[in-house]
């Protein structure tokens, strides 16, 4: 998105965002924060229907960090994603009819049927995919950012990643290489407190992620994941620093997700409080819609239209994705191996 | 076995075994991730963190590498770890400390040491969890000198081989199929062995021999009713274990049938079948065969997500029918 | 092919394909422990870095899981990587890489990318490095659909295949022989490339067919000539590629032979022989049989230090010969 | 060993180990340090004349790292080693006939022939084993540990490696495990400034490893790897700290090898002058063997006399080995599982 500024006020005093961005392009981010977040219930409903098979991750909560940091990116730019990636699939500009398609096994998804949920990519906006793996993109990305230096673009790339994640190998050697070659990637940590079940206390030494990017001789910086400004400004710095050659960003995003870790979750290991805490006093897209409202950039019937499209948009989404055809049985070793022209 | 029977699924089976092992010997205790108060992705530790704490069902963080080689480390200075991967597929993480550690430390030693560490792997596809969640690695691990690598395909046997992989001095890998682990079947109560290295013969058959491993038991043995209907005799062999691989058991019986199909769920090639398809080709059973070996293994694709493909890229019991027919009736 | 034809050794024959290689193509790159100024553990990246630059030939931190990655993730975004494990055996580290990411991604991203990553493994024992640093991993990964594993037997072969496998869309695995690093033979000139998938005829014969991969097509030669003399015509073919598998060639060479003899370094069990020998036993050569299938492989132990106990683990001429008369003797 | 207060001086003053130790112990960590550098000398020399095959990494140059953090070792304690093994396996108490035994391929060996220079191991002792895999004994040392742990054992357990292995993966995960769960284990970097060819500059994102301590919340220490007493101060400092339950350390040993990475290199990345200056002016016996003349703890006699019996040991350990007897090809399968007794 281009820079302009924003809203009613001006002024220093004002939040990153609204400093940075058009009231238009402001009142688009809480667009897709809604989409990231129906796309994801309509997601789940079609789950307990039984039109949707396997299991997936859902962010709900997690929105402003996914939006927050794909907003200075280009569509040249460049993500790996994880297997709570569909935030980052959507933030990174993916439609959600493609996104259901691919959900419902049809060959109109992104992947043809043949991914899901756990492998959500659309390349042509630059997402290279959501990983099943646990750390399993770090390094990928590290690969897509030597690539951008080496052919001289202007290409950042960025590699979520989960508080879990951290503890991985792949974490530690994806950092420093990034760090040795100086290469333009930013690492995102989506800090939401587990692991699954296994709390960054009882599997992290240390209090936060970001304490570990002194290790690697790259800046570490924690933000309020819920709050789209102060990760969008994070963003920003980052993406500036690796388009001008100097190395990677370690980015520590804390958020909490509402749901399960996936869909068979007994929840043992939070309690009812600290979920309901997150959900009412810290909901990403209610603290963005009462900010906007606040700076007068939207108003109560700005934001029913938002989601009245949002609404309409997800059910279209759905009926394309429930009308388009499954792959042949015939198909089933195609891509396998890059047939020849 | 004298101990009442009773049903269990085969998580219950292997979580029933986890507990008396750890009862009767302070030596062992469990590792994994979400092992504790999640009860595993499979729910297959369920409560042990609550009867035996947390310093025996220890969480680890997302750290496979690490914590396989740290379950190895206690394996070698005297415990006897039981270590979850939490899908077999994150096996490539540790193949590391599985294979150049673990399987060679006390060759390696000259026998000055063993590695008595057990590994848990649930695997297999059927679940719709796609390409890096789905895999059948067993032939990987049954390639590797020092291992023992297994397959139960019940719950009985869940439980008695893995109470024989604790008591076994070198490290054994089991390999789980997910969807085996909400099947149920008789459990004799209390503690007993399932020896390793055997196979077992399911079912009694004169036209044709099929050795299965895990899952690919039960659809061979549905498969069987089936062909009995058409006259077809069908002798069932469960394979049980990968290495050491039961091969005269397998000798034995196509010298009886004749004919030999191997079902297997992972990659037809290079997969377990190949290993038993070679190992009759080369034995003295080869004079007795009447028709091609026979394999049935999973395609030769990454497991995809949509159903109807994932099903299609592995055996069922239709395509066992087909393939018992066909090499029955001499058809190619 | 036309070009005038050196002697060179296998490593100068591969190093001469990667400079050809980035000579021709901006995008390809190396990547690998020490293959800079060191030049490579085996000398095969020699001197490459003082032509190509720091920046074309990568020394690497000693971190295989995330370099292999790396590579991975430089091939999908439109480069064309050559990445060296320093050890066959390192690759253990980086099979969630290899496995999870290079050979599944096209398919999981339904075809939407491509990787285009070459992976080159020094394999093999005979060097004294004992258990870890000598291993033949090949089958593992000739397992994995979405890869192409290949293992060039001649300095002819590993260059044109290597300049294949750079011009392949798809990951191309790579294991080199360390003991053929230094074996000389004729190499054209310039740009050729020898296809991935075909198996070579390295012997024609009538008596016994041995199919063989890497430094055992040698072997194999070797002992051919031995047994020439004793009026046993021996055909060998040379495998080249362990995914996809030419198993035409072997089939139709049996067909003519009636007898087959697998001969590979790896470990027997679930070794590449034991998917040879299960590919004809399900084929039509199977009619043509005159006896068992018989493979030679790697002894059931790791790789010992003791030159001696060494030489024991793998299969050495005289072993091929006393096999292949056995076999066309009809002894068992 | 056992606590003493050693030497002619007393004081503050005195260097560590003339405060810790006896007279007679400090004669014998020279007696030790001399059995390493000979053993290697010899080593090489066997290899040189085709005794020997294979290859080896000589730790020459590094012999006071060994030594020095063996020193607060009981016999009970483990360690993990690397492919530069030779000085460790000496240093906690090993025999050096065995060792050539092993090096010659003889039943005799420590590995009773299968196992050679990459994988020399003394059980009995406490050395779990060399390793041929960099950064592979890590998680193997936090698994002793756990055991030390939760058998209520004094035992503590060190894990020596190199600053290449500091970027593996395994360093990871394993200084975060023993941190997490408070293990009695010191991890001890051996830093001669390369991996192979690779500087640590070319390798690694920081300064000095042990910058990355903090990632894992444990202490960090840095010590001149070529000064006994520096790095004896630093083992003991840790080893009550792991003894005391207060968990892990990262002692990094800043040290230099003498000879090539192994008996393949060209030696293309060091300058000759960097390695003349580390032997003749910082080689760590001639550094000792000053000191100790300095503190009156022994006169040129003493020295000649610990030269002389350790030239005597190493001639009877290689005639030892020369004489024993080799494997039988028919055993060839032995000790690949444990045989029923
Ligand atoms: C290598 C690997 N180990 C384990 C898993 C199983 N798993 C999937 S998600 C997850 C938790 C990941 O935690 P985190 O990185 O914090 O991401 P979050 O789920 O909280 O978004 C685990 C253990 C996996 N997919 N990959
Ligand atoms: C996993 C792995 N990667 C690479 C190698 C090859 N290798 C052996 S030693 C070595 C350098 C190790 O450097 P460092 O850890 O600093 O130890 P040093 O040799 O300097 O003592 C390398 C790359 C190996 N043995 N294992
Ligand atoms: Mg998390
Ligand atoms: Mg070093």
């Amino acid at each position: 998105m281009a820079q302009a500024t924003a809203g009613k006020e001006t002024g220093a005093n004002l939040p990153f965002i609204y400093r940075e961005y058009s009231p238009e392009q402001l009142r688009q981010a809480l667009h897709k924060m809604y989409l990231i977040r129906r796309f994801e219930e309509g997601a789940e409903d079609s789950y307990t229907r039984g039109l949707i098979h396997g299991t997936m991750h859902l962010s709900i909560g997690q929105e402003a960090s996914a939006m927050g940091i794909c907003m200075p990116l280009t569509l040249d730019d460049q993500i790996t994603s994880t297997h709570r990636g569909h935030g980052h699939c959507i933030a990174k500009g993916a439609e959600v009819a493609k996104m259901f398609a691919e959900f419902f096994g049809k060959t109109t998804g992104y992947c043809r049927g043949r991914g899901g949920s756990m492998h959500i990519a659309d390349v042509t906006t630059g997402n290279l995919g959501a990983n099943g793996i646990v750390g399993g993109g770090l390094p990928i990305a590290v690969g897509a950012a030597l690539t951008a230096k080496r052919t001289k673009s202007e290409r950042v790339v960025v590699s979520f990643f989960g508080d879990g994640a951290n503890n991985e190998g792949a974490f530690h050697e994806a950092l420093n290489m990034a760090s040795i070659w100086k290469l333009p990637v930013i690492f995102v940590c989506e800090n939401n407190g587990y692991g699954m079940s296994t709390s960054t206390a009882r599997s992290t030494a240390v209090a936060n992620i970001a304490d570990r990017a002194s290790a690697y001789a790259m800046p570490g910086v924690i933000v309020d994941g819920n709050n789209l400004s102060e990760v969008a400004e994070a963003s920003h710095e980052a993406v500036k620093r690796a388009r001008a050659g100097e190395g990677p960003t370690l980015i520590e995003s804390k958020t909490y997700r509402h749901r399960g870790h996936s869909k068979s979750d007994r929840n043992r290991y939070r309690t009812k409080e600290e979920i309901e805490d997150w959900m009412t006093n810290r909901d990403p897209i209610m603290l963005y819609e009462t900010q906007l409202q606040e700076f007068g950039v939207i108003d109560q019937a700005g934001i029913e239209g938002i989601r009245e499209a949002v609404r309409q948009e997800i059910a279209d989404a759905i009926e394309f994705a429930k009308t388009s055809p499954s792959p042949e049985i015939a198909n089933l070793e195609r891509y396998v191996y890059t047939e020849p022209l | 076995m004298d101990q009442p029977v009773r049903e269990l699924s085969y998580a219950q089976a292997i979580q029933e075994a986890m507990a008396i092992a750890m009862e009767q010997d302070e030596r062992v205790f469990l590792m994994g991730e979400d092992i504790g108060v999640y009860g595993g992705a499979f729910q297959v530790t369920g409560d042990l963190v609550e009867r035996f704490g947390a310093d025996r069902v220890i969480d680890t963080p997302i750290s496979e590498l690490g914590g396989a080689g740290v379950a190895v480390g206690a394996a070698v200075t005297g415990l006897r770890p039981i270590f979850e991967f939490q899908f077999s597929d994150f096996a490539t993480l540790a193949m590391e400390q599985i294979v150049n550690q673990a399987a060679k430390m006390r060759y390696m030693l000259g026998g000055a040491v063993s590695v008595p560490v057990v590994m848990r792997f649930p695997a297999g596809s059927g679940t719709g969890a796609a390409a890096q969640h789905s895999q059948s690695l067993e032939a990987w691990l049954g390639h590797v000198p020092g291992l023992k690598v297994i397959q139960p395909a019940t719950p009985h046997d869940a439980k008695g081989m893995l109470l024989a992989a604790v008591a076994d001095p070198d490290p054994v890998m089991i390999f789980e199929h997910k969807l085996l682990y909400k099947m149920k079947g008789p459990v004799p109560e209390g503690y007993y062995t399932v020896p390793i290295g055997k196979a077992e013969i399911r079912r009694q058959g004169r036209d044709l021999t099929i050795v299965a491993t895990s899952i690919m038991v039960h659809k061979a043995l549905d498969a069987a009713e089936t062909l009995e209907a058409e006259g077809i005799d069908v002798e069932v062999v469960d394979l049980r274990t990968i290495r050491p691989m039961d091969t005269q058991t397998v000798i034995d019986s196509v010298k009886k049938t004749s004919r030999l199909l191997c079902v297997y769920e992972g990659v037809k090639t290079l997969g377990v079948g190949a290993e038993v398809s070679a190992a009759i080709a080369e034995s003295d059973a080869f004079d007795f065969l009447d028709a091609p070996i026979v394999r049935l293994g999973g395609a030769e694709t990454p497991i995809p997500y949509n159903p109807e493909l994932e099903k299609a890229t592995v055996p069922q019991v239709p395509d066992i029918i087909k393939a018992a027919r066909d090499l029955v009736s001499g058809r190619r």
